[in-house]
């Protein structure tokens, strides 16, 4: 526990070949997951394109599988392996690049064991970057895990900092459903402590960031950094903020949010992706249902606005909610 | 004729192809009184090919299945009264009733469910088959198709990754001259007569054989599952067959002609022709194959009233198995 | 307007076959939206799975084509044609089917005319069908419109009657937007009045069906019916029902729905789909943001739950919405 | 040398090549100094593919491309400033600063978009070139893709579409040996060396052509596009290309052979093999080669110095062009 702190991206990469010592049937599919197949060159030139898979394929040459630019083909062939006891980690690039192979996790996957009568066992865990703040434009910074969280028998993860990518990620590959695992592609290089040994966090279980009396504040992924910045300005003059990071969407857990609205009365709810059937009008409605007469003030969201990504540093930056735009909900909250 | 087949070996294929015929033919018969509820599609004049290949399998081989389900079901060794009962949406279906015709499956048997979706089955396959290369213990991954879904991009992506990555896999197309109303000769005029010819292309071995033929569709399948056991990657094989019924059931077929399967009926039964060349050739008696068709007409017959009187699921079924855990 | 009732089917004919004559742009793609390609019988034997198209493709043959099983390839055929100067329609027999063509809708149509700098237009209509309760199971009977909701870029048309099919459908094919027009296959039989000649009803103008001053009931699709049925049953015991249907959810009129509670206090949203990141939690969250001062008691959803379609019959019915669930959740409202 | 181009004609083909190599080389310099954000693919190295096939093509046809989109939109006839200014973010950019480097797109032109996913272009070119045949205006489409891109599944799908509705559309492969570090003997094996031959399995016509050959590629092109034109459908044609930057700006490469790109720039640049071709040939002066190169080293030079210049979009350009009505 003594060693230095780990970026999220190696924290991810650790989990992975944590597992795959553990464990003979976790494999890795996915685009130049090892790289340099069909070259001269030495394989792990890429390890990924952002290099998170680095370093697995020397250490696992048969288990770390290099594929064509065919999603469907290799996201389906992850959810056929582990349909038939290996536990495949399919590597969806981006999660921009759904759309080319959402069948097999929406039809398939998530729905192999429901309708087989409870015969079927899918531990595919699918990993995928989400997120923007980086130039990448319109097809390369979404984060459509609201579509994900919508189909019953998949399981939505989003870790927000090291230590829970590498609990979560550990805990989805163990699982015995499929998971979708959503990573930012801004916090790769966030810092922080990581045991090195194994461990997991449970699925299904939020994250309370710190405990404040005012409102409720519920972040995702990199909201979450927003979110403390915008409640340690709030500190300041005297609003005291509870910041719950769910971790996991889809298991949603409504009892931490539950209990934490009754306490303060107040909510809001931060997300990167759109209002319209996302995950920030989702919570609110959930809460307005469910804990209405806790409320104290009309639940607000700070979302995207219903446009996609722009490519332009300028417009990119408005596009993004940011610490200014939580605080001014916040206040919002407590008018 | 030749074979290296026992009488026993061939009376049990021939007891698989009359229990698909029978099923088939009998859901038929009892989708038109109104009595089943869904969409269901039929296999019958196919047999040869799900039996042809099949043989070759045992309960570690997968195989993937279409919407068109049944007789790869049956083939597989899936029980055709749970299939029945399924089928009826029945407690004691497959599947609880909870999957219905286009999703029997048997994990059990190796059968990795028929599917409503054109095209799914064979990433799923090259999966299977995946796990098999990794586990190195000699099972294979067969999946069925048909000539519509052999224009989805699923097929040939999975076409390519089963050859890079050199997987125990089999792709069985069943070109039976139909994907709904579109023949393949406008969907997939492939610039020859046979889409195998597609396949090719794509740079693993691939054969058309008459699909009515077991004996055809056993050997070619023979070879294929064999060179896929011992590493030799994956072969696609095209069968050239009919489909009896219509699409769905309700379908009134005015795309088809008149004649189509009267003759076919007549002139090119996969179960006839499979008699003949077998009694013909003093393999089997004429009296041997008649105890099977009236066995198996009695087992469905069994099947159909055991179905109709089994229980509707639970209603806490409706709520369980959505995950393992959640 | 003195001719009987039609269905609804022939109303989304009647669309197609009116917009065809108007204008020449407009085209028909799909599988067997004619049927019988490549034998040697007469085409137009189908007209679609269900004959909606039927007797289109006598009238234009050039323009009603039938494609080969490939998704990707005629959705998006449907959208280049369309950023081409035509107005396409593209069929995909079930929305189910999503998952193997989503990215020609959700990244290349809703996507061209923002990334290229409103330089595009994209005038392509999806027609597809959704719905439970004729045991066609879980992958024939979803209802995904949440997810093509949450996409800025598309727009999201859900008719729940013959007169609106027709007009909704006219609109769509006419609207310069990709649009994506979902019908529910247990109402293609509904009759209905519908004028024989062309009309359109414009998108985002929710359809207010009935007005009562005690609760606002929001429902889509076959839904709306169920509504119905409730406020009719509860009308006995004196309590009046507003039902609004959307009719688009993308743009959803949020006016109408906000003035509503705003009278009324109160709101029952139904919905075939999932409660969570769906269409009912959506609204639900959108007003606890923006009428909270208005709602006296908390809103509520009734949704199917969160399961795959079951096959059996018993099950499937257990799993939708119906004018029993809906009379609970409104009298929650009232307690 | 043999080529029916006039002087003129083989000028102007020169000055698109040259400009797509001055621009490019320029992008990765100003990358490197870390002034352009975002993901950047460069096309230095296969400018003959994009300019010997657009040579061909009018506003009227149309062409969609890659992620490695800037050689077809000069090849197209983008403006390079605009194109510059919109790598830059600017409100002066080809899409207002909006789209970036992924996104580039000219529809007056009939630039159908640079493109981020792998594989899209293919089904709307087959769209684009669908609505070419129904207003018989005979235009055509073509679709720009790479090696890696030719294993996805819209691309093997469109194929199969433009043999079924015989659609004036030509696909245009650039094999330049890598998807990002996957080498195509490994994600194509198509059981010979062309890629081609797969694609030829669909039932069109289909070559492989020297990709660096600048009157190679021209040729080919120029006999599908006519063939297209005049209702002869579709077409395939492989070009063997190289790239010589990295998969992305900021890609170190290690996994390519040390010399690779130094002796494919010394041996096989296609704009030296073009220069050397038609000044040997007499057809035109090294003079004039060198007037070209200077004037589009000005015109680069003083694109960028704009692009810097240009102001930000404006911040309201960020709610705007979502729909044309909402
Ligand atoms: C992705 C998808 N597209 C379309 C359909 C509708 N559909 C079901 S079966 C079928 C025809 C399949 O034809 P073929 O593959 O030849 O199989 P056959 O029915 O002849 O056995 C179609 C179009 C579907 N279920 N899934
Ligand atoms: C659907 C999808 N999958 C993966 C990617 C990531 N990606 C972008 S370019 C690329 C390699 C493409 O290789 P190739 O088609 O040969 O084109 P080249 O880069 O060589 O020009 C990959 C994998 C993507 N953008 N879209
Ligand atoms: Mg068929
Ligand atoms: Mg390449």
């Amino acid at each position: 526990m003594a060693r230095k702190k780990i970026m999220f991206k190696d924290a991810i990469n650790e989990a992975m070949r944590l597992e795959m010592e553990r464990d003979e049937s976790v494999i890795i599919l996915g685009l130049d997951v090892a790289g340099s197949a069909g070259t001269e060159q030495e394989r792990d030139s890429w390890g990924g394109v952002l290099g998170v898979t680095k370093g697995l394929y020397p250490l696992f040459p048969d288990r770390v599988i290099d594929t064509p630019i065919s999603e469907s083909a290799y996201v389906g062939a992850a959810v056929g392996a582990s349909a038939c006891g290996m536990r495949a980690v399919g590597e969806l690039m981006f999660s921009d690049f759904m759309g080319v192979c959402f069948d097999q996790l929406y039809n398939q996957a998530a729905k192999f064991r429901y309708m087989f009568g409870g015969k079927a066992v899918t531990p595919v865990t699918i990993r995928t970057m989400i997120g923007a703040g980086f130039s990448a434009a319109a097809q390369h910074s979404q984060s459509p895990y609201s579509m994900f969280a919508h189909v019953p028998g998949l399981k939505s993860i989003i870790p927000s900092n090291p230590y829970d990518a590498k609990g979560l990620l550990a805990a989805s590959i163990e699982d015995d459903d499929p998971c979708v695992f959503f990573e930012h592609k801004a916090l790769y290089t966030m810092k922080g402590d990581v045991p090195e040994e194994h461990y997991t966090i449970p699925l299904g279980e939020a994250n309370v960031v710190q405990e404040g009396k005012d409102v409720t504040i519920v972040a995702l992924a990199r909201m979450v950094q927003f979110a403390e910045k915008a409640a340690k300005k709030l500190a300041k003059d005297g609003i005291e903020c509870t910041i719950i990071d769910p971790r996991t969407i889809s298991p949603m857990d409504w009892n931490t949010i539950y209990s934490s609205v009754e306490k303060t009365g107040r909510l809001v709810v931060v997300d990167e992706s759109y209002d319209l059937c996302g995950v920030a009008s989702d919570i609110c409605g959930h809460v307005s249902q469910n804990v209405f007469g806790a409320l104290k003030a009309a639940p607000q969201m700070v979302t995207a606005p219903f446009t996609p990504t722009p490519f332009a540093a300028n417009l990119e930056a408005a596009y993004l909610p940011d610490a200014k735009k939580i605080e001014a909900a916040i206040r919002k909250t407590m008018e | 004729m030749k074979t290296q087949l026992s009488k026993e070996d061939l009376l049990k294929a021939y007891r698989k192809m009359r229990e698909i015929r029978e099923f088939e033919d009998r859901v038929h018969v009892e989708f038109a009184k109104g009595t089943l509820p869904g969409f269901v599609h039929l296999y019958s004049g196919e047999e040869a090919v799900a039996v042809g290949v099949c043989e070759h399998l045992n309960d570690k081989d997968r195989i993937a299945s279409t919407h068109r389900g049944h007789g790869h079901c049956i083939a597989k060794g899936v029980e055709l009264e749970g299939m029945m009962a399924e089928i009826y949406g029945k407690k004691t279906g497959t599947c609880g009733g909870k999957g219905g015709s286009m999703h029997i499956a048997d994990l059990d048997k190796g059968m990795m469910g028929a599917n409503g979706i054109v095209g799914a089955g064979p990433p799923l396959i090259a999966g299977a088959s995946l796990a098999s290369k990794l586990r190195k213990d000699g099972s294979v991954g067969v999946v069925f198709f048909g000539d519509g879904a052999s224009n989805q991009g699923t097929n040939f992506e999975s076409m390519n990754l089963a050859v890079t990555l050199d997987l125990p896999m089999i792709f069985v197309l069943e070109n039976n001259g139909y994907a709904e109303s579109t023949s393949p000769k406008y969907s997939a005029k492939v610039g020859s007569e046979n889409i195998a010819d597609r396949a090719r292309g794509f740079g693993m071995p691939a054969v058309t054989v008459d699909g009515n033929d077991f004996f055809a569709v056993y050997e070619a399948a023979g070879e294929a599952i064999e060179r896929a056991r011992k590493g030799g990657g994956p072969t696609f094989i095209e069968c050239k067959t009919m489909r009896y019924f219509g699409h769905f059931e309700g379908d009134a077929q005015t795309y088809r002609p008149k004649n189509e399967v009267k003759d076919a009926r007549a002139n090119d039964c996969p179960l006839k022709r499979f008699a003949d060349a077998v009694t013909s050739a003093g393999l089997v008696d004429a009296a041997e194959i008649e105890a099977v068709d009236k066995e198996v007409l009695a087992q469905v017959e069994q099947a159909v009233k055991d179905a109709e009187n089994a229980p509707q699921p639970d209603l806490d079924a409706l709520m369980n198995d959505v995950y393992v855990s959640y």
